[in-house]
């Protein structure tokens, strides 16, 4: 593993939404609340999350994550999660565009052999996002 | 916040008195030990006293003592030493080895074969123990030498060196053992061993980084992979590292004598540790073999959880441990030794080890085993495997 | 008695502040700089940041640095590497290196061409340096490495690296440079020089015995020599020797600093000595050449009498020093240094070097002088060989 | 060189008449008082070794010698002057048996490196014995 240069394996921000993740699913039960779901990555590649999103007139307005993986996948989706939803929620449209740098950037940065292996997060969310847009027309 | 180190597989701090009976080889005793003065002399008589006192211990001749800038260095010479013999001949040969290697040796052998050499790598079986019926008929005419490690470095799985040295012997083959994690804790005499090379690592056994021995039977030459001023009998030219040769004998000298009690008190210390993992952590599993194993050595897999995660949670209390994680390493995937047992990826990517050493207490392995009790539950919570797992199995 | 340490191109002290440095490193940041938690990445961070300083010194690339177990093992990887390149595609090639190198270079060039290589030794001349139109003439198509030194070990004779360099370039060759010995005292800036790959080597340069660098460009790939865990990016594997990397970088720092006064004040000093000695005793020679000669060397040739009878006796007064003679080496001949200088062996077997170093002062020569005064005439007076070269000459 | 494990390079003994040699040729005009005169060596090797033998009654009476070599060399060729001379002469007969290992005993040994090389002594002296008993048959 490449180090950054500071005092931790990786950034500050790393760090912390490793240490406090935020919006992941504490409780089964909360699933049914959200109306889109993905998962991608497999056990075997060391990396598996699932994302579940809430949308309401075309925006994300909470979102819920479990991962298995190190610490900069779970910092990753982590982080993910509040960048959907910090300023009440994002519109499908946009969330769609982010991309997996734009996850790193937010996290001050991964170490190269990191990048791509750990950021699932934007694939899991399209994936929900999809989910998302089948159950609309199915239902 | 104190550490808590429980990495000393992967090096060790000099001990204390080691560092003290070297420190004066620095600065003044600092002769050149190949100068024709007094200066240089005087370096010399202590490099060959420490020759001396390292030939008794591995019950072997000095001259079968070379020393060397690291573990990893006296493994090189060792199987290229031999391999190049033949090389320079013109002839190829073959080679013997087994999955569970360090890098060291794995690395090594994949470079011969690129000269045309060939490598059979044995299997192990589930505890990491080399299959002796393999060894045996693996061996052929043209066999050049065996390597296979005294305790693997991951999960401490202690091979059967006795038999091993027996069966290549019958064949009238030479046997070199890594003995870098062994050497502080089970019997390194050579001859009771019957091993004809063996690699000591000053790192493992509170002594130098950047130093090793390899000890080889005189009978047998070896190409060597530095050449220059002839020094360890044109074996491995360089100046000679006094220090570093101060440091091995003593760091010998202290592990020998406290071997037995050390051996039994991490012994129990690891008996301890295993057992309140199994019972206070579900859905685990041990890795390695609960008694062939070096005392020091607690390798286990945590279902549904990643081992890096594990680690960083853990180093953030200040307990220092190690992973057979793809996440922690160069490569992508995880550790070639708990594959090698049979371990699925999964667990493989789950595994944390552990490795005691002689400040280790108790008290530390309670903290640790408190801390855990809190990770893992944690990182279950948050795991995307853990629901099957837990339901499945 | 006091010691008067003349023998520095043997090696070297650790210099106080070096070892102070260096010492923390021992058993308080002791970690294993590949581990994956912050007891290992103390010890990491601190590698690289004197894997920076280093750089910043050798004007290159961090990654340009290889940290190695000793000069020798620079130069063996820095030949080796390219010779071994070849060797695993099936192919052979040519080295080209002169005739007054070290050991070092000598004894791997004698390996390589056991392996089927082919080496060219250049000539030097009278002075010791290598003759440039001979090295033009030399560089053949399959030319893969030329290895010349920056200063002679006995002589002091400093090769004009420069103008090496741009002969080697303009054929589109690679250029090695063994600087053991200049490193102390002259530039080191490796884009200044035009070297490909330098050798540098801690125990000459008031550092750690057992620590060397090999400085390589980025575009070269050399086959390692010691294969394993992948460190120093794959060149160069085994547990990275924390202690003896800080002491280089603290080392080099020093000598950086106090390069040019240092070097004034020991030319002067080393003018003083031989001048005193060619003034004050007759029939000696001055070897080498006196002025592109590194600051701290005298060797001297004093005719009638053999090298290891005066190195006996400056030793019994407390002086150290070194000799070419063929009785203080393993070998019979008298050093292939002298003898390609075209020395006779006569002269080559009377060879007595004086290395100062930085503690040598005007004091420790005089007394040096002084007893050689009485020495060189008590060895001539039991002399067989001096009537006829006092009264012939 | 190998270090025979004393305090100096070489045993006591060696050192001893390293340091102060014993009979060597200190003036020219010494020479005409021996009858016997040989060398051996050469320069190009590093040893070359002068002996000066007193012949009287078929006894060894009294030596000189010249060496150039090294610390082993000159400590030998003095530590055979001593053997002839020690017990007020030695038979001729009996000097012609003497040896290099018999000089290196009475050293209390040599490196093996330096045994062939250094010990001419004995050769030395039976060179000079040859030039003396020509010396009686011509003169
Ligand atoms: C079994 C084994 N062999 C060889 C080595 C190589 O040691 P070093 O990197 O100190 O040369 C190690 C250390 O990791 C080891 O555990
Ligand atoms: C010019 C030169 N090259 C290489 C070496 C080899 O150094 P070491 O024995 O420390 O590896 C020396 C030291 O004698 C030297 O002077």
């Amino acid at each position: 593993m490449k180090l950054e240069g500071n005092d931790w394996f990786y950034s500050k921000e790393v760090k912390k939404h490793f240490m406090k993740p935020q919006k992941f699913l504490k409780n089964e039960n909360e699933i049914k609340n959200f109306n889109g779901y993905g998962k991608v990555g497999n056990m075997k590649c060391g990396d598996m999350m699932e994302f579940w999103i809430k949308v309401k007139n075309d925006k994300i307005i909470d979102v819920r994550w479990k991962t298995f993986g190190c610490a900069s996948a779970i910092a990753s989706t982590s982080m993910l999660a509040k960048m959907l939803t910090e300023k009440k929620g994002m519109k499908i449209e946009k969330a769609l565009t982010l991309t997996g740098t734009d996850i790193m950037k937010r996290l001050g940065g991964l170490p190269k052999i990191k990048i791509h292996c750990s950021i699932l997060g934007d694939q899991a969310l399209r994936e929900a996002i999809k989910n998302y847009l089948e159950n609309q027309k199915n239902g | 916040m104190k550490t808590i180190y429980l990495d000393h597989g992967s090096t060790t701090p000099v001990r204390k008195e080691v560092l003290k009976e070297s420190l004066p080889y620095f600065s003044k005793i600092y002769g050149n030990p190949s100068s024709f003065h007094t200066t240089g002399l005087i370096a010399k008589k202590e490099i060959n006293k420490a020759r001396k006192k390292i030939a008794k211990i591995l019950n072997c001749e000095e001259e079968e003592i070379i020393f060397t800038g690291s573990g990893t260095e006296s493994i090189n010479l060792a199987i290229k030493g031999i391999a190049l013999n033949e090389l320079v001949k013109g002839k190829k040969g073959h080679f013997i080895t087994q999955k569970t290697e360090h890098d060291a040796v794995l690395e090594t052998m994949k470079w011969i074969e690129k000269l045309g050499f060939e490598v059979t790598y044995l299997n192990v079986d589930e505890k990491g123990i080399v299959k002796l019926d393999e060894l045996k008929n693996a061996i052929r005419d043209d066999t050049l030498l065996v390597s296979i490690m005294y305790a693997n470095n991951e999960i401490g799985t202690i091979q059967p060196i006795k038999k091993i040295a027996q069966i290549i012997h019958e064949k009238g083959k030479l046997f070199h053992t890594d003995a870098c994690q062994a050497t502080e804790y089970l019997s390194i005499n050579t001859k009771k061993l019957g091993v004809d090379m063996m690699t000591i690592n000053g790192s493992k056994i509170y002594s130098y980084k950047g130093s090793g021995i390899l000890f080889k039977k005189k009978n047998i030459k070896l190409t060597p992979l530095i050449h220059g001023g002839h020094q360890e009998r044109g074996t491995r030219s360089g100046t000679e590292n006094t220090p570093a040769i101060i440091a091995l004998a003593k760091a010998l000298e202290i592990s020998e004598k406290e071997k037995k009690k050390e051996n039994e008190r991490l012994t129990k210390l690891r008996n301890y540790m295993i057992k309140r993992i199994e019972n206070e952590i579900e859905k685990v599993k041990i890795n390695g073999d609960k008694k062939n194993r070096l005392p020091n050595n607690v390798n286990v897999s945590f279902y549904g959880v990643e081992g890096e995660s594990i680690l960083l949670r853990l180093n953030e209390e200040g307990i220092r441990a190690s992973t057979g994680s793809a996440c922690s390493s160069q490569s992508l995937e995880p550790s070639h030794v708990l594959l090698a047992t049979g371990l699925t990826h999964e667990l493989a990517h789950g595994s944390i080890r552990f490795t005691l050493g002689k400040n280790t207490t108790k008290k530390e392995i309670d903290y640790t085993i408190n801390k855990l009790k809190k990770i893992i539950p944690f990182l279950r919570t948050i795991s995307s495997a853990w629901k099957k797992i837990k339901t499945k199995r």
